[in-house]
């Protein structure tokens, strides 16, 4: 046994890597919920191969997770990684393409391949050490199988166990919780299983303590409260639940699939049910079937669903359904990056249908506020009587973080059915001609009697094509937009009030954006961010604050052109579009589509050039 | 009785004794001699029949002629986009047992731009009517081949005639796994077309009723044939078949005895060559309900409601195991 | 006999309404191309009734047609008519709610109603009488009825060729050609029926010329070139035939069905074919697939099914396939007025796809650009490899207008599909870096086997997740609309080169602005105007014309809130928000969903308002 | 050879002989044991039995596991949107008489998203081969219920098990007018899956071909009694039917003979209890083809379409009456 050198540290990144198949996935989970378990902030992100059946040992097929972990609460997932446990030798390749690995990344590399009776596979890992080398990665090589085939007949099947009871014994992690996990995910499979399971666990905390030469001490906060942790589609899915939702309307679509599969699971518990439709329209049909019965319904979808729903989607503002619509965006267009992030929906969100079609659209800027915001957005659909957009994407759908325990109330749920008589004369769009506002009967209260009717309409739903008519209802629609709006609250500006360079995000981008902003900060910068949680309609006092900056710019997961080659064409990020019409400041944008989450590093570098601080 | 009446009805203080006046809204503007007249009416005396509260009646519909029924009820209704009927119906009763629901809907609407909808609602076979006002055309956005237009027939975007054959929907529905009440009846024979939506109304599943109907604006004489020589007509009979009087039974002669149970000879039936088959093509009342499934746990109380959230929330809490 | 005054004007605004069934669009049509083909300018409009079976004598039915009929061409619909023939007391109010008909109309009106049996037909004809008056209209009673049936049994069915008798009397129109017409349009119908039109017609133009004081001289000018009459939805219909379009894959939907039922009589002459699909979504793809085997296909629709089409629009340019889609807008949102204009559609166009989808987009400003629009959409879908966008309006759809005819050339049509085969080495996607542009090979060019994707691909089309490869298509797609954009020019000025006000427009509103501009202009304003024909990209120069104005607006037939309401969350008209996000400028905006075709006056109106002219 | 081969294979001054190599592309990427690959494998077999161009074959798929397919050919490919391969595949046939063309589709694919499409492509009969993958299963996304799982099977979005029963492809492909070719065979036995894909090939109209497709993934045992226990297929054969050859003959004992003209037969065929037929359900060379209505007018050369439009601009010509 060596003597261990404790080192202890703010926060560390940590991946692990294997081929598709080998469980590199349910150690990362393990090991991340583990850490937050004990106390530890973290962000997790899932590491998707290209292929859905890739080869094996090859760069397509790197599959695993990133988990950061700190002392404080993290919530994005960081640059470098400093620890990496690989399967083989081809897996880290296209992660050090990414700028995951690099100087100083400490890779723990399973050392079988060096003597794989294949030349080639013997040939390739020579040439992947001295790769790694030259690109300032250290390596440790380690006999994972070796280790392993000492306790089971089939090392594929065992190694991940292994390599997170080494994780463990590297993090000083608490091995009992690290048991209680793996019995919970291994007990369906059966005690024999399990057992085999949690003897590779402590063999690897043991040869990592044995063969080691320091160990990570992360400090732990106390936490002041109750706290969960789960990654962004399980936080919409409760979110729903806690909302009253009774209703999931979906056809299948990565990466927006998991949220139902939650629900699935769990949402009989509420009397709710998931409908998987035919297709798309029938969901979002049956979504507004069951609201206009009372039943405030969610659909939820991705990109390519999204254009399916356009034409219902108008149809619930003319006709004033109240419906959530969940998008967890993914790259575009058409089938596009469909497991990778990106934040293009958001002018189809807001223009997609054809006519005017205003709606409120939000978007959570974090795993706790997927939970919140679909409070908020069940609430805002009755209240306004329309659909509201919530825009999540792949970075929170799958990232895990932790947040405190949502103090759930009932008053959060959508009130019963209403079954007390309509009072008569009331028209069921008695607009208000201030706020647009009005109330609707639901089928069951006698006397409210109406048909619904996507086309123009009266004040009493009768088809009509009068000019003034038609202007009437377009107004009522639109005022309640700006209705809303007055109850909304200028954004928090991170950092100071005024400066050098404001930069504005919104989304999933919100932890990079911070961290990137703190650190060029730090070093004297006069830069502030806002991350925009409303974008239809959009938070007030936006042209102020603008001005109160030399410049402004968005940082966004989306296409725009460069600045240089663009001749007076050019294309903006999706939000700097936005914002341009609607301040008419000069706003500028840095964007990229690159199907993995803006590291706050790639960001931190994009604002240093933009200040000019070398 | 026994289908019709909800509980509710029965806890009124004073029963209410409603009219064909009940039902009827705003005054139909359809051509002089359209078809969707008359399933109008036999709806209307459905409702009064079965004394079906107006405001616990929905009639649902996509767009088309036959789509603007809604409009003419006095009760709930839902006039949505083209094609989308039926999505909607299904998501309305998904979570309202206590509702009664119609949905109308066109031949283009249901069986071109609905088709999906409709192949899927068959099988999850949720309890409503189905009214397919079939007149072989696209009415409303003015005489367009139809899925159901024959073979040879001319139209404003098949001047030269429709070169393929009329989809049979009743062929359709009667390939359709779970289908549970499968019918066909016309508008002109107006006890049938009543006792149709009325045995519809009564069935405990998804009852799919096509309506040839006619269409005087763009079809002329399409079903003067028919409607004149009664011989082209087959009634089918039998005692758990459909039951439209003495009078139908003596005007269509050629009649034939089908049991709704027998799946194979209702599809043989429904190609009859030469002749238009009415009455019950296929009954299952032992089809399953996917309303069923979806009404689960409707009772719940709010309390046990976010008592089951706290559980799945202690799911996923850090302390839970300290 | 009367001696006929005879009174010589420069135009005349004339519209013949009755019951819908009646024939009053039968005779005015006749009366718009006889009057084109006597050598007059025209423009028609159809009057639509909002029911499709209304009641007789409702103000809900009014239906027939509108002519403005001048010595110099005629590009938009005109204010208030001067002559009107009504068939009964109660279908002008519609016309005078929406301010057709005001102080020093003419209306001849069908006098059979003050002698109706029914007393109540008898009061309301009164009361209408009345009403007209007090309306400032001039009422001429008139017999139709009557002298109808000295000639036919049933006065329905021949009132209306009695009626354009009339007014080729009163407007001294050449009966020869009206003889020729009548002929054409009946002779389907019979002889017999023929000659009993024939016989009403010259009746109508005996009894105009015994019993009318006066006589319209409206001199004719000699075209120079061979001229041709349609309305914009054939011209569209025959612009895809003179780009060599052989597929037009559509579904029913107004007012977009009459391109191809135009299509459906005549397109097998150049060996087309319409398909009329299952529904919107099936007919995009089924033209997707004959443009992907080498035929640049059409598919043509309104709101509701252009918003169906957005997932494969959006495939379209992902996989770069060339695409012609022709937008007919009507009003929305959702089902909202089928068979009425709006221009609600744009931002729609430009941003209802999810992701990222360039694509080019222009909107025909005339019935004769609805033509030549066609050829060009077809060529650039090509050139630039992807969908191209029409926007009409149901305005030009159903107007109808005379203009030079086309001189169709060889050049316009589509190339036959390449059978060489193709160049061994060269990708299916070799991206030019500098304008995004490449070729395709087309199945049966040997060697150039490749599989079309929409998820996101390498240049040999492969299915690629990398960061560099996703950035690097992306950019090709949007280079492309950067290059399209190098060879626009700015648009035309209307009026000086600066002044105090800018108005802009796009489609179908350019004839009303034009003249709006040009009365307000007579009376000294400083105002100019520009129709934009690009949306996406937009034409260049914007900037430099705007900055010339005091002020600059948008003039649109789409929803905003007007400025004085809305808080600082004012919806703009879509053009102008567009604008705005483009150039910075403060664009203002004036629009309107009146359901129909905003008419000089009342441009005139709103900018004399705004130029404080009183 | 009759069908497959097109007049340009005559006219290449070297005849070609293409083998199986000529028509592989990329490696496929399916799970080991996945049963896409042995209707890959049979596919490049018919190409290469009917010495099919490469440049003249296309294949079309939409979104799926089985849509991949197109990729791992070394032909033409159009790998398209989820739902859509259908109408992509009928337009790209409307205006190309001269190429082949395959469909890949997938059970969601086809008999979900892809309902309408489908239902009106075999109503259209152009000219082209469905391969319905049917492995019962979303597989590309992860396990979810798709039309055709049996009831009770749990998925990730029915984890008490699915309560519908299946949707049978075969059953509602036989309800559709105009059908004229419907077969189904399974991935696990080679022959007679080539057999039924070159059958389908040389079909002049539209060839539905189910292929009950093993998802070891997502489902693994789920066909293994079928595989295992060949009492439970039952193989149709007929002197039009499709002939797998003797050892497919002896390997299944449970024979029946159907004639494929026989369409009521068929009906009842294909819902035989606890028993899968495979071979030829149903076949009608008469059909009518769309593709050839489409097709018109093909060969106008530059000038004659020239001719027309002016004779067309004529009509519209103010002046042609002075
Ligand atoms: C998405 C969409 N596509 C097309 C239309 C236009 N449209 C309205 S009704 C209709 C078809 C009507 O035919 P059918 O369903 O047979 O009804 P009918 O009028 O004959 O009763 C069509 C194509 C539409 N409103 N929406
Ligand atoms: C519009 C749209 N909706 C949903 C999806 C997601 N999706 C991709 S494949 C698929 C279903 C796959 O099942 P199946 O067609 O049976 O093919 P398999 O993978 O089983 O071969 C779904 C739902 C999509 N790509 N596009
Ligand atoms: S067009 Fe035909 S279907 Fe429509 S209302 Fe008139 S008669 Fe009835
Ligand atoms: S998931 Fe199933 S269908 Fe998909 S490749 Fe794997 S085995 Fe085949
Ligand atoms: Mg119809
Ligand atoms: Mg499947």
């Amino acid at each position: 046994m060596v003597e261990q050198r404790r080192v202890t540290l703010p926060e560390h990144t940590v991946e692990i890597v294997s081929d598709s198949g080998e469980g590199a996935q349910t150690a990362g989970q393990i090991f991340g919920s583990l850490s937050a378990r004990m106390g530890n902030g973290i962000w997790m992100v899932e590491i998707i191969p290209a292929e859905i059946e890739p080869p094996s040992r090859s760069s397509a097929g790197a599959s695993g997770n990133r988990i950061r972990i700190g002392t404080e609460p993290v919530n994005n997932m960081g640059d470098l990684a400093n620890v990496v446990v690989a399967f083989n030798d081809q897996v880290p390749y296209s992660r050090i393409d990414v700028g995951a690995y690099g100087r100083g990344t400490l890779l723990f590399l399973e050392c079988k391949w060096a003597t794989d009776p294949d030349e080639s596979i013997r040939a390739a890992y020579a040439k992947a050490m001295t790769d790694f080398q030259s690109h300032g990665l250290i390596v440790r090589e380690i006999p994972m199988e070796e280790e392993c085939l000492k306790l089971v007949p089939d090392a594929r099947r065992g190694k991940n166990i292994w390599v997170l009871g080494l994780l463990c014994g590297l993090y000083e992690r608490d091995i009992e919780i690290a048991r209680m996990l793996v019995t919970r995910r291994f007990s369906p499979k059966g005690e024999a299983v399990t057992q085999d399971n949690l003897d590779l666990l402590q063999a690897g905390f043991e040869w990592a303590r044995a063969h080691l030469q320091e160990s990570f001490h992360i400090p732990v906060q106390q936490h002041q409260e109750p706290m969960v942790v789960m990654d962004g589609n399980m936080a919409l899915g409760l979110g729903a639940m806690a909302a009253g939702i009774e209703v999931c309307s979906m056809y299948p679509i990565t990466p927006a699939t998991s949220v139902t599969h939650f629900l699935a699971s769990v949402f009989e518990s509420v009397g709710g049910f998931v409908h998987q439709a035919e297709d798309e329209i029938a969901a979002i049909h049956f979504a507004l079937g069951a609201s206009y019965a009372g039943k405030t319904a969610l659909t939820v979808t991705s990109g390519p669903g999204l254009a399916l729903k356009m034409e219902a989607l108008g149809m619930a503002v003319m006709a004033e359904i109240p419906l959530v619509v969940v998008d967890v965006q993914r790259g575009g267009p058409a089938t596009g990056l469909p497991t990778r992030v990106e934040q293009s929906d958001l002018l189809a969100a807001l223009y997609g249908s054809p006519g005017d079609v205003p709606k409120i659209v939000m978007a959570p800027a974090s795993i706790e506020e997927c939970f919140h915001f679909m409070v908020t957005a069940r609430k805002l659909a009755e209240t306004f009587r329309g659909p509201v957009m919530v825009l999540s994407d792949a970075n929170l759908a799958t990232g895990a973080q932790i947040f405190p325990r949502p103090k759930v109330s009932e008053d959060w749920l959508s009130p019963p059915v209403d079954v007390l008589p309509w009072e008569e004369g009331v028209a069921p769009f008695a607009w208000d001609p201030e706020t647009g506002l009005s109330q609707r009967p639901v089928p069951g209260q006698e006397s409210g009697e109406y048909v619904l009717t996507g086309l123009a309409h009266s004040e009493r739903s009768r088809i009509a094509y009068e000019s003034a008519t038609n202007q009437r209802g377009a107004e009522a629609r639109s005022r309640k937009l700006a209705t809303f709006a007055q109850s909304l609250k200028p954004p928090l500006i991170h950092g100071d009030e005024e400066g050098e360079l404001l930069v504005i995000g919104w989304g999933s981008t919100r932890g990079a954006i911070n961290e990137a902003v703190r650190r060029v900060r730090r070093d004297g910068a006069k830069v502030s961010n806002i991350q925009l949680r409303f974008l239809s309609p959009l938070q007030p006092g936006l042209k102020d604050i603008f001005a109160r900056f030399d410049r402004v710019m968005t940082v966004e997961i989306n296409y725009s052109d460069a600045a240089e080659t663009s001749n007076g064409h050019r294309r903006y990020a999706q939000l700097a579009w936005l914002l341009r019409a609607h301040t008419l400041c000069e706003i500028d944008c840095w964007s990229r589509v690159p199907g993995i989450p803006l590291a706050p590093g790639v960001i931190e570098k994009e604002l240093r050039r933009r200040l000019h601080m070398g | 009785m026994m289908y019709g009446l909800q509980d509710e009805v029965f806890e009124e203080a004073v029963p209410r004794c409603l009219t064909l006046k009940d039902y009827e809204g705003g005054v139909p503007r359809w051509c002089p001699g359209c078809g969707d007249l008359p399933v109008l009416t036999a709806l209307q005396r459905v409702c009064r029949d079965e004394q079906l509260p107006p405001e616990k009646t929905v009639v649902v519909s996509g767009i088309g002629c036959s789509s603007r029924l809604p409009h003419y009820m006095k009760t709930y209704g839902y006039h949505g986009l083209h094609g989308r009927a039926l999505p909607v119906a299904c998501g309305i009763r998904s979570r309202r047992p206590d509702l009664h629901i119609f949905v109308a809907t066109g031949d283009g609407d249901c069986c071109a731009i609905g088709t999906a909808h409709w192949v899927h609602a068959i099988r999850y076979n949720m309890k409503m009517t189905i009214m397919l006002m079939d007149n072989n055309i696209y009415g409303l956005t003015k005489k367009q081949t139809s899925p159901t237009t024959a073979r040879g027939i001319a139209s404003n975007t098949h001047r030269g005639g429709n070169m393929l054959p009329a989809l049979d929907p009743i062929a359709v529905t009667l390939g359709i796994a779970n289908a549970s009440f499968v019918a066909q009846t016309v508008d002109w024979i107006a006890p049938h077309l009543h006792a149709t939506l009325l045995a519809a109304q009564r069935h405990p599943g998804l009852a799919f009723v096509r309506i040839l109907q006619r269409c005087p604006h763009y079809m002329p004489d399409h079903f003067d044939l028919l409607q004149r020589d009664h011989s082209r007509v087959l009634l089918m009979t039998h005692a758990d078949g459909i039951e439209a009087g003495a009078a139908v039974r003596k005007l269509l002669e050629n009649q034939t005895e089908h049991d709704p149970a027998n799946l194979a000879e209702a599809r043989v039936l429904a190609e009859t060559p030469d002749k238009v088959p009415i009455g019950l093509f296929y009954r299952n009342e032992s089809a399953v309900r996917y309303d069923a499934y979806a009404q689960r746990g409707l009772a719940l109380s709010a309390s046990e409601k976010i008592v089951a959230i706290e559980k799945v929330l202690d799911r996923y809490q850090l302390q839970d195991i300290q």
